[in-house]
């Protein structure tokens, strides 16, 4: 349905072994299509925390929180083709950010929010520049945004300025208060945010790829001399990119701190949130417009799953009660078929099968 | 076509699972399972890192809260409610925040009248606001972050001694302890761990061995999830003359102090744990032997003087052949305190449970300077740490003089 | 003045002398052809006058303007376009978007790029295919995309590398056609490596040979096959339509 | 533009012209460059000297660094062949180390023999659990992006980890290396075990580059390495050599492990500790490049000691984590790799 994916990014093509035979011709793009679609959908969950019982409800805003980190985290390595492994950092700076706001100067976390987004696009900017001036590419590339995202935890850690380790309890207050994005616990007010910034992440994604820049990223992304050669500024598209992935993650990172009250540097900085925004877009679809929402649908819910699956096992696998790890097994077994059975992600996979209808 | 099919089956099978494993069942749906028809089990929620890499303690303490809740229903339930009986609804947090916030959520939401957690402070953290929010009182067993009580929460109560309490005792133990030898211990050389929990254990000790005219040597970090070797610490030690080392940490880098410490033999009085996570542990004279021998640490600790402790220890040997930890006794004591609350309330509505725990008055099974009171932030007033020392092999309990097995041996000047 | 000039360029990998001082000038509204045994620096002439490699010594001069130095999509917008020898699509997009794209880094509005890259599809030929995913073209599809692509950004000057290798004669000829339209409609000035002689001596003004990355003569096809040493240049190689 | 760096572990494929005559040792030396990092450290550890004040600390600080490195140079050599050749970044290797752990431990409280005779089993079943890994798992992501393969050995090691949880439990278990005692080293003082994995380290470096350039094996692995296709034309079948080298690296793995058993604390997660740093050393030390690997765990071992001495407040890991992005952009093709 969108015509930018049907390659994994780092796969060039080789003219010695084109197919002979034609192709099927790739659609048009139809990006207002793609949008009405978004808001379709979200008009359509807008009434699900009323419908949901409440304690799917947690699970319902992971999902949504792991949806916008994915979505972050696709622009820049899905469509971008640059591999990030240290997507944490940006997640981290918008939690910090905001909360260090909120807790030190009262600033509200919707202002906090929009300053992480700037501090994070900013930080994108410089690393990616750095990162592109020397000419890192592929697994190279990944391990230095994966040492940039570590450096600023254990700066973190070893900071006054931000708590050090102990970090930051977001302040509860007596009385809900959106301007202060905090509500009574269960309010579906949660779940609303959350999903509007997920919809505006989303389409920012969408109107990203239909952009100018976006445009050129693709071309970037599938052949940088030749996208030089005809005029294309690589490094400007790309860093832009960057900052806009950057921002649209930092975002997750400022909802985060809002909703679960609290922050410290292995929280907002670990390796395991760089690999949260990863997973879902892989699971998905990695460089598809509703791969990574897709990925996140899946992944958010299938610990709870697995776990409480193993906490009442059906009769039959009643020995297996009880067995810590069990459940992390089965998740990590399941991981690992997804990925190798499905490439190309969820979305990837059913999206050839229509093609090829 | 068979990629569409596995596709297809990817998507649907966990929200198909959600659908049916996250539901409630019905009866206790609504917030906080506020009145419960007679017959039916109170519910308790243990939430503890079953997996990852605290799971060792996780575990133990899961244990204990079982075996609390078997005593209690054994000795006939909640008698102001008629003989009710106590269910315990078993969480793993992984280790995570926030895993462990939307576990607290999905216990309270399956109707847990208060929840006992959680061992990791990042994830007390979580779930003491979760618990706040929800109006459900939250027994903190194990978490030493002064943070978690600074909020001004009023459904949170921490049973452990705070940090601010661990480092304070643990530098006047020192003095004590030293003085009474006729040693006074003068320059401290302190080793911590960068988390929360080792820096501010090095900030309050520092400022109370200093009040107490003590001077601190040279102070190293270390990050416990990759440290390697000690050595190199362990020869600044040495050369900076100190007479005492103290060491804040896990198990893990605890071991590794005890290993540079033989090899290096930095000639101090005394290897002194603070809240340490190993010194005390009943495995660590056997994983380090003669390296560990006279090491201390001053710790909240299981009362090996207590007969009721005793048969604890007894109980949890025979069941899961493994020696009860400390941490595992109070979450032992977390149930009890919640079943005695209950007991005092007769009912199971979370807001009159914590009302209840707040007037608490209950003999501990950890050594302890009065019994479990809960002052205004819900800090436990009787909380204190007491003096452990390896000792032949064994982990013995020698300081203050009421909880003494056996009396400290000071200067106790390692692997010599 | 010309166009395009090229003075004393040089450039060396590890002590061998790729170009060496190397100098030409193109007018505007000639076609230069560049031919030279394998190994003779023509591709990395073509990278150092595009942008892609950074000369140690000389000067490229783009209409009385100093570009040496300049990053490629600087030379691009410069109004100089390459095209490049081993075939470089957009593999993931359509025949269409590739040379919108081009079209768009030109400085066209996106609404516009669209219309135009459609114009230039057409004319190179590529009208049927123009949805299709590139990666899928053959061969002959992917020169003609190579071409359409740097037309798209409207150049004063194309540099064409071996857009007729690895073409049927039959292929070749729409091509040629094409490249002499482009003289004389549009204006367009053309420098081109080729190694097929026969299309050498009909499109080219003048000619450059190169060998071992220094210039061995220039003139017109008819002077510079005849001179004897560029046939001994030539003597002993292998002809062959892949160069290094 | 820059083109991918052939493998350092494969001159004498890489290399087009020189010296295709018979590969010494001594004459593949970058002298320079070697001459230049041993006069960085030469500063370091004088500015450790002025810092400390105190030339005791500075003579631990350096055997320690350069014992750990030893270690961290073990650990890194499986993962840099594995990088090398099959273009994986394996998040596994850390949980294979940890199975090695176990196989010593259960051996070690069962028969009561000498860890070190653990050896013997771990690294053959170590080089059958890798075959297998790579011939089940592994080969139906070759050529995928590389996050997919990221995912899959993510997925792999959390696996890894919870099997030996559910199997062994959570309990910290160890191992004692029979009479490992303090030994005077230059006024520092160093254990048996760690000399004894140092030494182990150096052997098993040298065993690997013989391996890798007097065998068919590796001759085969080292033209995989630096030219997949090329290696396919002239017969080679590159899946044997893929499950080969991911069974060499895992049986790496295996070796590390039982050497590392007696310095460290035994749990399931154990593993996950080297598994980071051994990512920093496998760049520093060029990927491929097994004896790379065993010089940037020394350097690595002896920025985390020196580091600790310079700041002592702050984590050694910053240190490490600044030399490692340095290195990344001077020379992304790590140390002893090849310039472009």
């Amino acid at each position: 349905m969108n015509t930018v994916t049907d390659q994994s990014p780092d796969q060039s093509p080789d003219p010695s072994t084109a197919p002979a035979t034609e192709p099927a011709p790739l659609p048009r793009p139809i990006w207002g299509r793609h949008l009405l679609v978004l808001a379709v959908i979200a008009v359509v969950l807008v009434p699900l925390p009323l419908l949901l019982p409440p304690n799917t409800q947690a699970v319902a805003v992971r999902v949504l929180i792991f949806a916008l980190m994915a979505v972050g985290w696709n622009i820049m390595s899905g469509f971008g083709g640059m591999f990030s492994f240290g997507h944490a950092a940006y997640f981290g700076l918008g939690a910090y950010v905001s909360v260090w706001l909120l807790v030190n100067h009262g600033v509200s976390p919707w202002i906090g929010l929009l300053v992480g987004m700037l501090v994070a696009a900013a930080f994108a900017t410089l690393i990616g520049f750095l990162a592109l001036r020397y000419r890192l590419k592929g697994a190279y590339f990944a391990l230095s945004t994966f040492a940039f995202a570590e450096m600023l935890r254990l700066l973190a850690i070893n900071s006054d300025f931000v708590n050090r380790a102990v970090g930051y309890n977001v302040p509860l207050r007596p009385e809900f208060s959106l301007a202060f994005m905090q509500f009574a616990p269960g309010s579906p007010a949660y779940f609303w945010i959350a999903l509007g910034l997920t919809v505006a992440a989303i389409a920012v994604s969408i109107l990203f790829l239909r952009s100018r820049t976006g445009r050129f990223l693709v071309a970037v992304r599938d052949d940088e001399d030749a996208a030089a050669a005809v005029g294309v500024p690589v490094m400007r598209t790309k860093l832009v990119t960057m900052a806009l992935s950057a921002a649209v993650t930092s975002v997750a990172g400022t909802f985060y701190a809002q909703y679960y009250f609290f922050i410290d540097p292995d929280v907002a900085f670990g390796s395991s949130v760089s690999i949260q925004a990863i997973l879902p877009a892989v699971i998905g679809g990695v460089a598809t417009i509703w791969g990574p929402a897709i990925g996140a649908l899946v992944l958010g819910p299938l610990n709870d799953v697995t776990a409480t699956l193993l906490r009442n096992p059906p009769a039959a696998l009643s020995f297996l009660e009880g067995r810590a790890g069990l459940d992390v097994i089965v998740y990590a077994l399941l991981l690992i078929l997804i990925v190798l059975l499905l490439p190309q992600g969820i979305y990837g996979a059913l999206r050839d099968r229509w093609r090829r209808r | 076509m068979r990629k569409t099919w596995i596709a297809g089956l990817a998507l649907a099978l966990p929200l198909a699972l959600a659908a049916c494993g996250g539901s409630t069942p019905p009866g206790t749906a609504g917030a906080g399972g506020a009145t419960k028809a007679a017959g039916e089990a109170i519910k308790i929620g243990s939430l503890h890192p079953l997996s990852g890499s605290s799971a060792a303690d996780g575990q133990q303490m899961d244990n204990a809260a079982k075996l609390a809740v078997e005593a209690i229903n054994a000795a006939g339930g909640i008698k102001s409610m008629g003989g009710a009986k106590l269910e315990l609804l078993s969480a793993d947090s992984q280790g995570k925040p926030e895993v462990g916030q939307s576990e607290a959520q999905r216990l309270i939401q399956e109707g847990a009248v208060s929840i006992v957690g959680t061992y990791q402070s990042a994830v007390s953290q979580n779930v003491a606001a979760v618990a706040e929010r929800n109006k459900v009182p939250f027994v903190i067993d194990v978490s030493s972050a002064d943070a978690i009580l600074a909020q001004g929460y009023k459904y949170s109560f921490r049973l452990q001694p705070s940090g601010t309490v661990l480092a304070e005792d643990g530098a006047q133990n020192l003095f004590d302890v030293s003085k009474a030898a006729g040693k006074p211990a003068k320059k401290i050389a302190i080793l911590h761990e960068q988390g929360p929990f080792g820096t501010a254990i090095k900030d309050t000790f520092s400022k109370k061995a200093q009040s107490l005219g003590m001077t601190i040597g040279p102070v190293a970090s270390y990050d416990a999830a990759s440290v390697s070797d000690f050595t190199t610490q362990m020869a600044a030690v040495k050369a900076s003359g100190s007479d005492v080392l103290m060491v804040a940490g896990y198990y893990r880098d605890g071991v590794l102090v005890a290993n540079a410490v033989k090899t290096v033999k930095p000639g101090v009085n005394a290897v002194w744990g603070v809240a340490n996570g190993a010194f005390d542990v009943p495995t660590f004279p056997g994983e380090v032997g003669a390296a560990g021998e006279g090491f201390f640490d001053s710790n909240y600790h299981l009362d090996g003087t207590n007969p009721d402790t005793q048969a604890l220890m007894k109980t949890y040997q025979a069941k899961y052949k493994d020696q009860i930890r400390t941490a595992a006794v109070l979450s032992y004591d977390a149930v009890r305190v919640i079943a005695d609350s209950l007991e005092r309330s007769g009912s199971a509505d979370p807001t009159k449970v914590r009302d209840a725990i707040a007037q608490t008055n209950l003999k501990s099974l950890i050594a302890s300077k009065g019994p479990i009171t809960f002052g205004p932030t819900g800090e436990n007033e009787g909380a204190a740490p007491i003096l452990m020392q390896v000792q032949s092999g064994k982990v013995v309990q020698t300081f203050p003089k009421e909880f003494a097995q056996t009396a400290p041996r000071y200067p106790a000047t390692p692997a010599s | 003045m010309s166009l395009l000039e090229v003075r004393n360029v040089s450039r060396s990998f590890q002590g061998l002398k790729a170009v060496d001082d190397v100098s030409f000038d193109v007018k505007e509204g000639s076609i230069l052809g560049i031919i030279g045994p394998n190994g003779a620096g023509k591709t990395t002439l073509f990278n150092l006058v595009a942008g892609a490699i950074t000369p140690q010594a000389g000067t490229v001069t783009l209409d009385g303007r100093d570009i040496t130095g300049f990053a490629p999509h600087k030379v691009a917008q410069a109004g100089m376009v390459r095209t490049f020898q081993l075939m470089k699509p957009f593999g993931s997009v359509s025949v269409l978007e590739n040379v919108a794209v081009a079209a768009m880094a030109a400085g066209t509005s996106r609404h516009d790029a669209s219309k135009a890259a459609a114009q230039i599809v057409e004319r190179v030929g590529l009208g049927r295919w123009r949805d299709l995913q590139s990666s899928g073209l053959p061969t002959a599809g992917l020169k003609r995309l190579e071409l359409a692509r740097a037309l798209a950004v409207r150049p004063r000057v194309l540099l064409l590398d071996e857009v007729l290798a690895g073409l049927t004669p039959t292929e070749r000829a729409p091509v040629m056609e094409l490249l002499e339209a482009l003289r004389a409609e549009d204006g367009v000035t053309l420098v081109f490596v080729e190694h097929i002689m026969a299309a050498v001596m009909r499109l080219s003004d003048s000619v450059l040979v190169l060998d071992q990355g220094r210039v061995l003569m220039s003139g017109s096809p008819q002077e510079v096959t005849s001179d004897p040493r560029v046939i001994e240049a030539y003597l002993g190689q292998e002809p062959t339509d892949v160069a290094t | 533009m820059t083109e991918q760096i052939p493998s350092a572990t494969a001159p004498t494929v890489a290399e087009g012209e020189g010296h295709t005559s018979s590969p010494r040792l001594w004459a593949r030396v970058p002298w320079t460059r070697v001459a230049i990092g041993v006069g960085f450290f030469v500063v370091a550890i004088a500015l450790a000297y002025l810092r400390a004040g105190n030339g005791d600390v500075v003579r631990q600080a350096v055997l320690t660094g350069i014992l750990i490195g030893g270690v961290y140079g073990l650990v890194a050599m499986g993962l840099t062949l594995i990088f090398g050749v099959l273009d994986i970044v394996n998040f596994a290797h850390g949980a294979f180390l940890a199975v090695a752990l176990y196989i010593t431990v259960t051996m070690v409280s069962r028969l009561g023999v000498n860890p070190l005779v653990a050896l013997f089993v771990a690294v053959p079943v170590m080089f059958l659990l890798g075959a297998g890994v790579q011939r089940f798992v592994l080969a139906g992501a070759m050529g995928k992006p590389l996050e997919n393969q990221l995912l899959i050995t993510l997925g792999l090691a959390l696996l890894i980890d919870n099997v030996l949880l559910m199997s062994f439990g959570p309990n910290p278990q160890s191992v004692k290396l029979p009479g490992d005692t303090g030994v005077q080293i230059f006024g520092a003082v160093a254990t048996v075990s760690r000399l004894l994995a140092f030494g182990v380290a150096i052997v098993l470096a040298a065993l690997l580059y013989v391996l890798l350039q007097r065998t068919r094996l590796g001759t085969a692995i080292r033209a995989v390495a630096a030219n997949e296709a090329g290696a396919q034309l002239v017969g080679i079948d590159t899946r044997r050599i893929y499950m080969a080298t991911f069974a060499i690296g895992t049986a790496c793995a295996g070796a590390a492990g039982v050497l590392v058993a007696p310095l460290v604390t035994i749990e399931p997660t154990t593993g996950e500790l080297f598994n980071i740093i051994a990512f920093v050393v496998v760049v520093l030390g060029g990927m491929g490049n097994v004896i790379g690997a065993l010089v940037g765990g020394l350097i690595i071992g002896l920025t985390e000691q020196l580091g600790a001495l310079y700041f002592p407040g702050q984590s050694p890991l910053l240190s490490v984590f600044v030399v490692f992005v340095l290195v990344l952009f001077l020379r992304p093709q790590g140390l002893f790799g090849k310039a472009s």
